[in-house]
């Protein structure tokens, strides 16, 4: 079994760091036909991602079990008050050759708030310019502490090279409205990774080591390619029969990694996100903030989890819904200050959801609850159909409900529809999965996004105050809490301080309090390395919780091939 | 039920079908004149049988005559109405469709099919009386279905009525058909080679059934056959006439008995020739026509219709089509188109066709 | 019979033009478009995409949807079909007569390879149990057609899947041919060409394999039934006693009257199998027509959708035409007929 | 059935005698072994067919003619078992016992030496093989000169009155009911066959055209020397064409004899009664009569005479003693018991000529 | 005449006088319960005593028999599925019975899932079936009797309708109209079947209404409805039961097929589909401890399809009369004897049902 309960040799041997140069080609899928693959990742149509983090260099890469930012394209960085400085690696070539510089960094960024990237929220073209050949200075026009802005540009690329995109930029400065940059689709890339495009085909993308690149001495092996595998059964398939040597991130239940190859490590990454409940709030039962926490006292959110994972730890169940992420390792705790102090909502409670449903004029009726007005307790539960953990989740979910004698049906819809129109669009719901959290680790961006967020107030139409009570108390007096102007500061505010601190309790406990939203699960996603011909790092390495380890770690020579 | 007008009378119908798989998609659609201008009464409590070959029209004519075939041209009346003019909707016509309808019957050829396979005895003929009987209870009805039976000779007739049609021979099946129309209480049956099918010695035994209750219940029909034999012996027994028919057209008809012993058209002699009899005697071995096969209905021979086999044609024949001739007077007279009825005429001077002769041997 | 010809030419056009309306108009009716599909795809694939990201991406996907009334965007439609141009490919970006030209003829491959394997196979083999009606080759082969008939295709695609493919490990369980082969058809390069289509097989043997299994047994059932019917022919007896060969009587007289009639059957599978390959194809990931039209779905990709909907209906227009029209030539006994079979 | 065992070897003395028999048969019996009971649908014929003669077989519909037809090629249709003798003796003097052949000499005999015209002539060829087609493969399947072998079809079709061009390139379908029943006849004769056994091979035709079709038979019967057995069910048919006339009644003879002694002093009860229902142009009207009740079942064959249910003159006898087949002249055989009495029943159809 | 009458001696005895014959009425009368046994004989007793004395067709009967009262009964017999009701993915009697088919991923009863899921699944199968085979009978028969112009705009519309590829019709359909009611959703499965019906329909009616019972019941001048009801219908039955089943079969093969491709949308019923994508979705084709989650839906759908099949190829036995008088206890006995083999008609599609 994949499990990475046995060391040493599991992960094929320690990693020295002096690895030989080898000829090996490490194999890894794409969803998308090779022929078919386009290379400009603002161009919506069969953008190959995977293959883009192999080929391109990210500003910065970010370690999510610490929250700490490694360098990438970028060698270094510093966030003030007023501008952020960002300093290119010096020896960053393109694969055609040039020397990748400031101004290509300054293109990139320009692109990219003509293409409405979100630093655009922090500054403007006109502020971004190149100091000298490796450095770019940004203008902020606001207070901006450094995790939120790294984490925007964090998934930026450095992938805009003179030769392709010169022209593009300047048609963008002579019209802002231009579609030149959504329309054009280069068959081959130009970037600064590791390794350069070499020669597509029907089944597979094979890119070759770029000997030039910034992490060459770090990569020992001559190959990287991509085969197509459409589907998580083709993929698991490739992987057991090795015809690959990873899968990037795929969702699998113990009962699968148990029929992989012995050779295969599992690694695990905090996904910081993960599934939620959202309530409508406008609706005339979940509007009730007795219903929602009723809700969250009957869901037993281990269970779901579990049975979300398949029986595996893949899916951590949310402890105490805060609106902070770190349930994986317990570490959402360590952002509060007395974790006591906030209501758990465990287990099955169905005596606190019972009083509290009472409490809200709901009354209980042949084993169906019905409101005051002689209304049942009833809701559709949407959930995107081929989202399979979800739809697991939510049919565990449903049970537990039903059992509680709330009247629910699961439907599940097409992925289009559920998140065009009844998420975002205006069918709309009473209760549909959906997510707490973005992908970061910082509480700012989680209790920003629940409780403040464009989404909070378009997709589950959450007010923008609400009457708070001391944390911990419950039944006291209350204070009304406006969250845009807390957020506004707290965007500012340097994470380390300890008013920074006090904010984010506060904010946390307003979530627990109101439960904007009810978090059930928060995701690990799930890395696998076949370590027949090549050694990786455990994953305890905070390096392994890079998005994706199997592009990051190569570059970093914790993923390297073994000697021939 | 007493007027003097006949039960039927066809006033020169024609029935031409159109069809329609030609191959040349601008030429007009073939037809087949199936009837051709046929003249044609049958009075109350008569017998009329008709003889002539397969295709010839037979019985084309006979479900004109009982309405149900419209006749492309001419009128078809009962009693004097035009029967498709009371089929009109809005019509308001003097004797109402349904009554016309029911005086009207079939009986068909095919004993195998003419009984629904999936209808006991009893089923099939419950439905006249269901219909034209109301007042009838279901204990009455199957009372009088037994009794009927039994009248035609189906004993027991509890058991022949419980009776699927696969399980009575093609007799009794005939014999039910009959019980059917029979039931209908019609003024005119269209027997329609009723009983071509059944084994010679049947035949002779529905053959009088019919004529038995032609009498009982003053029931006329329209007997058609091919067979000559069979035609003589209904129609001879009830005083009935005889009719010949060839491609569509009625060339002979007259008293069964003169017909028979004093054919006029050439086309009637052949028939009689092919109608085999018990005589040991070698009849003229060579059929007394110039071709085996009937000509295509659909490309009628111009003319004379028989000239194609006939044993006198002339190319008069071939040009000219012959009137009707009545060969002696009466009410019933006697019949027959054919240029050999005139005395003189362009035909006796006309040239004989290749293996015709002008005079008999 | 030559009107016959005009008419039966005019109703398939007709047919063509209606199906293809009702699919304009049914596709548009859809729940979702293109942008919400699009949406889908970025949340899924993209978890850390901020909203606003996601917004302005939607709202550019949202530019190259057409907008036109509905009426117009048809119109506009029919006069590109009309011309020869099925549009463009929402999601994927290239004409979809593209799409369409790579992906159809390893459709048409696998379904005609599997279509006349099927035929082959159920013909035989219902004249083998015809001829031994009642014995216990009659009754086994019979109860497992109706078996393999009782299973739908897919699923026996899956049980192959599953064992062949991953069990044992015999047989891709996708993909049209290996990565490593050239895809040469050429007469100067014979052994590769032999390969490559070898290996096309190859990849394609257990898609064949389960659509030929649960066919085979109808078309069995069928020729078996046809086969006893003429089996108890006046003329075959006169045949037998005309001292006629079993082996003439057996091709020439049961197989031949017997096959007869599945002709226009087959054709008529023929035009069905393109749209019969959309399930099969999705679980073999094997990009055929089928396969694009489930991507076309899943994205509301309309001209895509249209495109494969196009192919398809014209495949079972022409599959029925071509029969209707020839039945009469293959059998003499038709030909008097006219239209009506 | 107690006395079938002497009346058939009486009865093979009595044919001992005649003379040129192309066929002989004795015993013949057919049988098929159903689930309610043995269905024996031939019982024990013995006939002669003589050398060049047209014979007529006539009974009524399931009177086992077809049986007999079938039975003289051993062509019984599965899983009907044929038993008795048929002797066949070709021109050369040699005795060929049928029923015994090797499966290859079956086939050999089979429309070489005797060939047959079918009662269901209409479906009898191969919908899908032009006439040519079935002209051809059967003279190759024995052998024959296939050239020589269509020179001869297409006289053979030209004495049938058939256009040969016409017919050989036709389908079956083409062809009208009376074309195919004449090319069937120019099929089974393809061979220059000794022997045609025809079952009903008019049944389905016009009475013009069933005539004419009589008529050509008997040119041929003189042309090609010819041995005939021509079955059916319409006694005025045959009686122009056929030499010697059998009767069968319930699956055996009941009387055979030349056909003036069959038509002028008929015996058997139910040929007399045959004929008096028979419908006859010419014959007074009041004469014919049908025959009372009904064709016995195959499985339940009365005992003793199997007509005496039906028959008039029957008595106690007639229930339980089987009548021997007898002779009343030298060429008219008769299975009756009261062959004396025959003229109590009144022949109402008068024979002239 | 009376001389002929009595030559025509056949008739044994006129009990009833010549004219009597046409106004005797009866004089007793069947009591209630008489003819409510006849009629119970004829429609129900009769048609399973033939299907009794068919083999397959009694195997088929049985098999759908046990569907129908698994359907019925057996959600109120047996436990209801329900998450983590047992352990994950037990093996089929690894636990003696508690769970005999095993439990899925969720720990779900797989037995519980499967008898739960069976009377939405026959509601699709019932609504689909009949939907076809009203809609196909009477297009069918309209088209072929009425003739004319009638038939001439019906034939073009089912011709029309026929050539649509069926599914990706059915998958743009199921997307348009997300049926989750179990009958719409056997509508939308079948929305084309019923032209290959109609079609086939209309051939058999223009055959059999040229049958001359047919002209003797327009010459009685009996109703147009009466006629299509009592002449007709009766020879198509054996088509349109066997059309039932094969719109049935469609229904199955197309509805988990839909399901598995997660076109159709579904709700907390189970549904066997359903539990093939998951079951396939989950991994069970990886793992062999977990094949037994998707075997058994895989043979449940596979033995109910058996089952119509070998049903239908007995049931032509049904409706023929040959048979059905053989076994009607009211009818003396029959001498016919039985035609042996199957029927031709009875084979069913090829190309596995969905086209
Ligand atoms: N419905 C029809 N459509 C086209 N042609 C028809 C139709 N009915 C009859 N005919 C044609 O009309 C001609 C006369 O047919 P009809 O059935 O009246 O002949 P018939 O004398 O009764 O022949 P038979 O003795 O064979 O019954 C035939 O050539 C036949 O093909
Ligand atoms: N295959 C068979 N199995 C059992 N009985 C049969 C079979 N074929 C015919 N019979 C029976 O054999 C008997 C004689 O049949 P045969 O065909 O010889 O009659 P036929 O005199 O030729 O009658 P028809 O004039 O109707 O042709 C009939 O009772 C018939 O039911
Ligand atoms: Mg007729
Ligand atoms: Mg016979």
């Amino acid at each position: 079994a994949g499990g990475s309960d046995d060391e040493a040799d599991d992960t094929g041997g320690e990693i020295t760091g002096d690895e030989p140069m080898t000829e090996r080609t490490f194999t890894a899928p794409t969803s998308v036909l090779p022929d078919d693959m386009q290379w400009n990742a603002a161009n919506d149509s069969n953008y190959p991602d995977r293959p883009g983090f192999v080929v391109f260099d990210q500003l910065v890469y970010f370690r999510a079990t610490t929250g700490e930012f490694a360098e990438g394209a970028l060698a270094d960085w510093e966030v003030g008050d007023d501008a952020a400085t960002l300093t290119l690696q010096d020896d960053l070539t393109w694969h055609n050759g040039e020397d990748a510089t400031a101004e290509d960094l300054v293109r990139k960024l320009h692109i990219s708030l003509y293409d409405n990237h979100p630093i655009g929220n922090f500054t403007s073209v006109e502020n971004v310019e190149a100091v000298d050949d490796t450095t770019v200075e940004v203008g902020l026009e606001a207070d901006v502490s450094e995790p939120v802005f790294l984490n925007s540009i964090q998934n930026m690329e450095l992938d805009t090279p003179a030769e392709q995109y010169q022209d593009i930029l300047e048609e963008l400065e002579n019209d802002p409205e231009s579609t030149a940059l959504a329309d054009f689709a280069p068959e081959e890339p130009i970037g600064t990774g590791p390794f350069q495009y070499d020669s597509s085909g029907e089944q597979e993308l094979v890119t070759t080591k770029f000997e030039d690149s910034h992490w060459a001495d770090d990569v020992n092996f001559a190959e990287y390619r991509f085969r197509f595998i459409d589907g998580n059964e083709q993929a698991w398939q490739a992987l057991r029969g090795g015809s690959v040597d990873a899968l990037h991130n795929i969702f699998t239940s113990p009962d699968i990694m148990a029929s992989f190859p012995d050779h295969v490590v599992e690694i695990q990454q905090p996904a910081n996100w993960g599934l939620s409940i959202a309530f409508d709030h406008d609706h005339k039962h979940f509007g009730q903030r007795e219903v929602r926490k009723a809700i969250a006292h009957v869901v037993d959110r281990e269970v779901v989890a579990e049975n979300s994972a398949g029986g595996g730890d893949a899916k951590a169940p949310v402890g105490t819904p805060t609106g902070i992420v770190g349930n994986f390792d317990d570490s959402a705790a360590e952002w509060l200050d007395d974790p006591d102090a906030f209501e758990d909502y465990a287990g099955n409670n169905t005596e606190r959801a019972t009083e509290l449903l009472e409490s809200a004029g709901f009354s209980r009726e042949d084993g169906t609850w019905v409101d005051a007005d002689g209304e049942t307790l009833t809701f559709e539960f949407k959930v995107p159909a081929a989202w399979n953990e979800w739809v697991d989740a939510a049919i565990t979910i449903n049970q537990h409900l039903q059992d509680f004698g709330v009247q629910t049906n699961l439907v599940t819809r097409d992925d289009g529809v559920y998140f065009g129109q009844d998420l975002y669009g205006d069918t709309g719901f009473d209760i549909a999965g959906f997510w707490w959290s973005d992908g970061w680790t910082y509480p700012y961006h989680t209790l920003n996004w629940n409780l403040n967020s464009a989404d909070a107030k378009n997709v589950y139409n959450y007010s923008e105050s609400i009457e708070l009570p001391p944390i911990g108390d419950p039944d006291g007096e209350t204070e009304t809490l406006e969250f845009a102007p807390e957020f506004e500061e707290l965007v500012g505010m340097d994470q380390d301080a300890e008013e920074t601190r006090q904010k984010i309790n506060e904010l946390a406990w307003a979530f627990n309090y109101d439960l904007p939203q009810l978090p059930i699960q928060e995701k690990v996603d799930q890395c696998f390395v076949a370590t027949e011909n090549f050694s990786v790092v455990d994953d305890s390495d905070p390096d392994a919780s890079v998005k994706y380890p199997t592009t990051y770690l190569p570059r970093i020579g914790k993923l390297v091939a073994k000697e021939e | 039920m007493s007027t003097d007008e006949p039960v039927v009378s066809m006033d020169g119908v024609d029935v031409h079908f159109e069809t329609e798989d030609g191959l040349n998609p601008f030429e007009d659609p073939r037809t087949v004149r199936a009837v051709d201008s046929v003249d044609l009464e049958i009075p109350e409590n008569d017998v009329v049988a008709i003889v002539g070959e397969s295709g010839s029209g037979k019985t084309t004519l006979g479900k004109a005559a009982v309405g149900l075939q419209r006749p492309t041209g001419g009128t078809v009346s009962y009693r004097g109405q035009d029967v498709w003019e009371a089929k009109k909707r809005f019509s308001n016509p003097s004797i109402p469709y349904d009554e016309i309808r029911r005086s009207l019957q079939i009986i068909h050829q095919d004993p195998g099919s003419s009984l629904n396979p999936h209808r006991t005895v009893e089923a099939s003929l419950a439905e006249p009386l269901k219909k034209y009987q109301t007042d009838l209870g279901p204990e009455d009805r199957e009372a009088r279905i037994l009794a009927m039976l039994e009248r035609v000779g189906m004993a027991p007739p509890h058991d022949y009525a419980q009776r699927y049609p696969h399980q009575l021979s093609g007799g009794e099946k005939q014999r039910v058909a009959l019980v059917r129309a029979l039931l209908m209480n019609p003024d005119l049956i269209l027997a329609d080679e009723a009983v071509s099918a059944l084994d010679v010695s049947l035949r002779v035994e529905v053959m009088d059934l019919m004529l038995d209750l032609q009498e009982q219940f003053d029931t006329s029909f329209l007997f058609i056959s091919h067979d000559l034999s069979n035609a003589r012996y209904l129609a001879e027994h009830a005083g009935g006439r005889l009719g010949v028919m060839y491609l569509g057209e009625l060339v002979e008809l007259g008293e069964a008995q003169e017909v028979l012993q004093n054919p006029q058209h050439p086309y009637t002699k052949v028939l009689k020739w092919a109608t085999p009899s018990l005589s040991l005697e070698e009849g003229a071995a060579e059929p007394p026509v110039r071709e085996i096969d009937i000509p295509d209905p659909v490309d009628p021979p111009s003319g004379c219709r028989f000239h194609t086999r006939c044993p006198h044609a002339t190319e008069h024949c071939k040009m000219t089509a012959p009137d009707v001739r009545s060969v002696d007077d009466g009410a019933r007279a006697h019949r027959a188109s054919c240029f050999r009825l005139e005395e003189d005429g362009e035909y006796w001077e006309s040239e004989p066709l290749e293996g015709a002769q002008l005079d008999e041997e | 019979m030559q009107r016959y010809y005009v008419e039966r030419t005019l109703q398939a056009i007709v047919t063509v033009v209606s199906v293809m309306s009702l699919a304009f108009f049914l596709l548009r009716l859809m729940p979702g478009n293109p942008a919400d599909a699009y949406r889908a795809e970025l949340i899924q694939n993209n978890p850390q995409m901020t909203q606003a990201e996601i917004d302005h991406r939607v709202e550019r996907k949202l530019n190259v949807i057409p907008d036109a009334p509905l009426h117009e965007q048809y119109i506009n439609y029919v006069t590109g079909l009309l011309q020869g141009d099925l549009g463009e490919s929402i999601n994927e970006g290239v004409p979809v007569a593209e799409i369409i030209a790579e992906a159809l003829p390893w459709t048409i491959f696998t379904m005609a390879t599997a279509l006349l394997l099927s035929f082959a196979i159920g013909v035989s083999l219902g004249a083998m149990m015809a001829y031994k009606e009642g014995s216990y080759f009659d009754n086994g082969f019979s109860v497992g057609s109706i078996l393999f008939n009782s299973i739908p295709n897919y699923i026996v695609g899956i049980l192959l899947i599953w064992f062949l493919g991953y069990r044992f490990e015999l047989f891709p369980t996708g993909g049209r041919y290996s990565t490593e082969m050239d895809p040469t058809v050429a007469l100067l390069e014979p052994l590769q060409t032999l390969a490559f289509l070898g290996d096309a097989v190859w990849h394609a043997a257990l898609l064949i394999a389960s659509y030929t299994v649960v066919a085979a047994g109808g078309w069995a059932l069928r020729m078996r039934g046809n086969s006893i019917q003429i089996l108890g022919e006046d003329y075959l007896r006169v045949a037998r006693l005309r001292g006629l060969s079993e082996r003439r009587i057996a091709t020439r007289y049961v197989g031949r009257n017997a096959v007869l009639p599945l002709y226009t059957a087959l054709l008529i599978a023929i035009g069905f199998a393109l749209g019969g390959s959309v399930i099969l194809e999705q679980v073999f990931t094997y990009p055929g027509v089928g396969y694009y039209m489930i991507e076309g779905l899943e994205a509301r990709d309309y001209p895509l959708m249209m495109g494969v909907f196009l192919v398809m209906t014209v495949a079972v227009v022409l599959g029925v035409y071509i029969a209707d029209l020839t039945y009469g030539i293959i059998d003499p006994r038709a030909q008097t007929r006219g239209g009506e079979h | 059935m107690s006395g079938r065992i002497d009346h058939s070897e009486s009865d093979a003395v009595a044919t001992e005698s005649r003379s040129d028999a192309v066929l002989t048969c004795r015993d013949l019996t057919v049988e098929f072994h159903m689930d309610r009971g043995t269905s024996t649908v031939l019982n024990g014929l013995d006939i002669d067919v003589e050398r060049n003669e047209i014979i007529g077989v006539v009974g009524e519909s399931g009177s086992g003619k077809s049986m007999f037809a079938s039975a003289l090629l051993d062509a019984v249709v599965d899983p009907g078992v044929t038993s008795g003798t048929i002797t066949y003796r070709p021109t050369d003097g040699r005795e060929v016992d049928v029923l015994e052949l090797s499966d290859d000499r079956l086939r050999q005999l089979r429309w070489e030496e005797i060939s047959m015209v079918f009662q269901g002539a209409l479906s009898s060829f191969n919908p899908t093989l032009t006439l040519r087609g079935h002209f051809a493969e059967t003279l190759e399947a024995h052998d024959y000169d296939v050239e020589d072998g269509m020179e001869r079809t297409r006289e053979l079709l030209a004495d049938l009155y058939l256009d040969p061009d016409r017919v050989l390139d036709s389908y079956p379908h083409e062809l009208s009911g009376g074309m195919k029943q004449r090319a069937l006849i120019a099929l089974s004769l393809v061979l220059e066959p000794e022997v045609l056994v025809m079952d009903e091979p008019t049944a389905a035709l016009d009475l013009l055209m069933q005539r004419s079709i009589v008529s050509l038979l008997d040119d041929l019967r003189d042309k090609y020397d010819l041995t005939m057995v021509f079955i059916t069910h319409d006694l005025p048919l045959v009686t122009k064409l056929a030499d010697r006339i059998g009767v069968l009644y319930a699956f055996e003879l009941a009387e055979v004899g030349r056909t003036e002694e069959i038509l002028r002093s008929p015996t058997h009860p139910y040929t007399r009664a045959l004929l008096n229902s028979t419908p006859d142009i010419d014959s007074p009207l009041e004469e014919m009569r049908p025959i009372e009740g009904s064709a016995p079942d195959p499985v339940n064959v009365p005992s003793g005479c199997p007509y005496h249910q039906r028959c008039p003159i029957s008595t106690e006898d007639c229930a339980t003693v089987k009548p021997p087949m007898e002779p009343v002249t030298e060429t008219h055989d008769v299975a009756c018991h009261h062959r004396d009495r025959a003229d109590e029943i009144e022949l109402t159809a008068e024979v002239d000529g | 005449m009376s001389e002929r009458s009595e030559r025509t001696g056949t008739e044994p005895l006129h009990a009833i006088d010549d004219g009597d014959a046409f106004e005797a009425v009866s004089e007793t009368t069947l009591t209630r319960k008489e003819r409510y046994q006849r009629l119970v004989d004829r429609w129900l007793l009769a048609p399973g005593r033939i299907v009794w004395s068919v083999r397959r067709a009694r195997i088929g009967a049985g098999i759908i028999l046990l569907y129908v009262i698994l359907g019925l009964i057996g959600p109120a017999l047996y436990k209801e599925p329900r998450t983590n009701q047992g352990p994950r993915s037990v093996a089929p009697l690894a636990e003696g019975l508690a769970y005999p088919l095993g439990t899925d991923n969720l720990g779900r009863d797989i037995l519980a899932q499967i008898v739960h899921a069976t009377p939405s699944m026959l509601q699709m199968i019932a609504a689909g079936g009949l939907f076809v085979t009203v809609m196909g009978v009477t297009v069918g028969t309209v088209a072929g009797y009425s003739g004319g112009r009638t038939d001439r705009v019906l034939s073009l519309v089912t011709d029309i309708v026929m050539t649509i590829p069926g599914l990706p019709l059915i998958v743009i359909l199921a997307a348009l109209l997300e049926p989750q009611n179990p009958i719409v959703t056997g509508l939308i499965l079948t929305v084309n079947v019923w032209a290959g019906l109609a079609r086939e329909i209309r051939s058999q009616v223009l055959s059999i209404s040229r049958h001359s019972y047919v002209e003797a019941s327009q010459a009685m001048g009996l109703s147009t409805p009466s006629i299509i009801v009592k002449d007709i219908l009766p020879n198509i039955m054996p088509y349109v039961l066997i059309t039932f089943v094969n719109a049935a079969r469609q229904v199955i093969f197309a509805s988990v097929g839909l399901y598995f491709l997660g076109v159709l949308p579904y709700d907390s019923v189970v549904n066997w589909g359903v539990m093939i994508d998951q079951a396939v979705s989950g991994g069970a084709m990886h793992v062999a401890s977990m094949a037994h989650w998707l075997i058994a839906p895989l043979a449940t759908i596979t033995l109910l399809s058996f089952g119509l099949i070998l049903f239908s190829q007995g049931t032509d036995r049904m409706f023929n009369p040959r048979v059905r008088a053989r076994h009607a206890s009211t009818t003396g006995s029959d001498d016919e004897s039985t035609e042996a083999g199957g029927s031709a008609a009875a084979t069913a599609g090829t190309g596995g049902g969905i086209r």
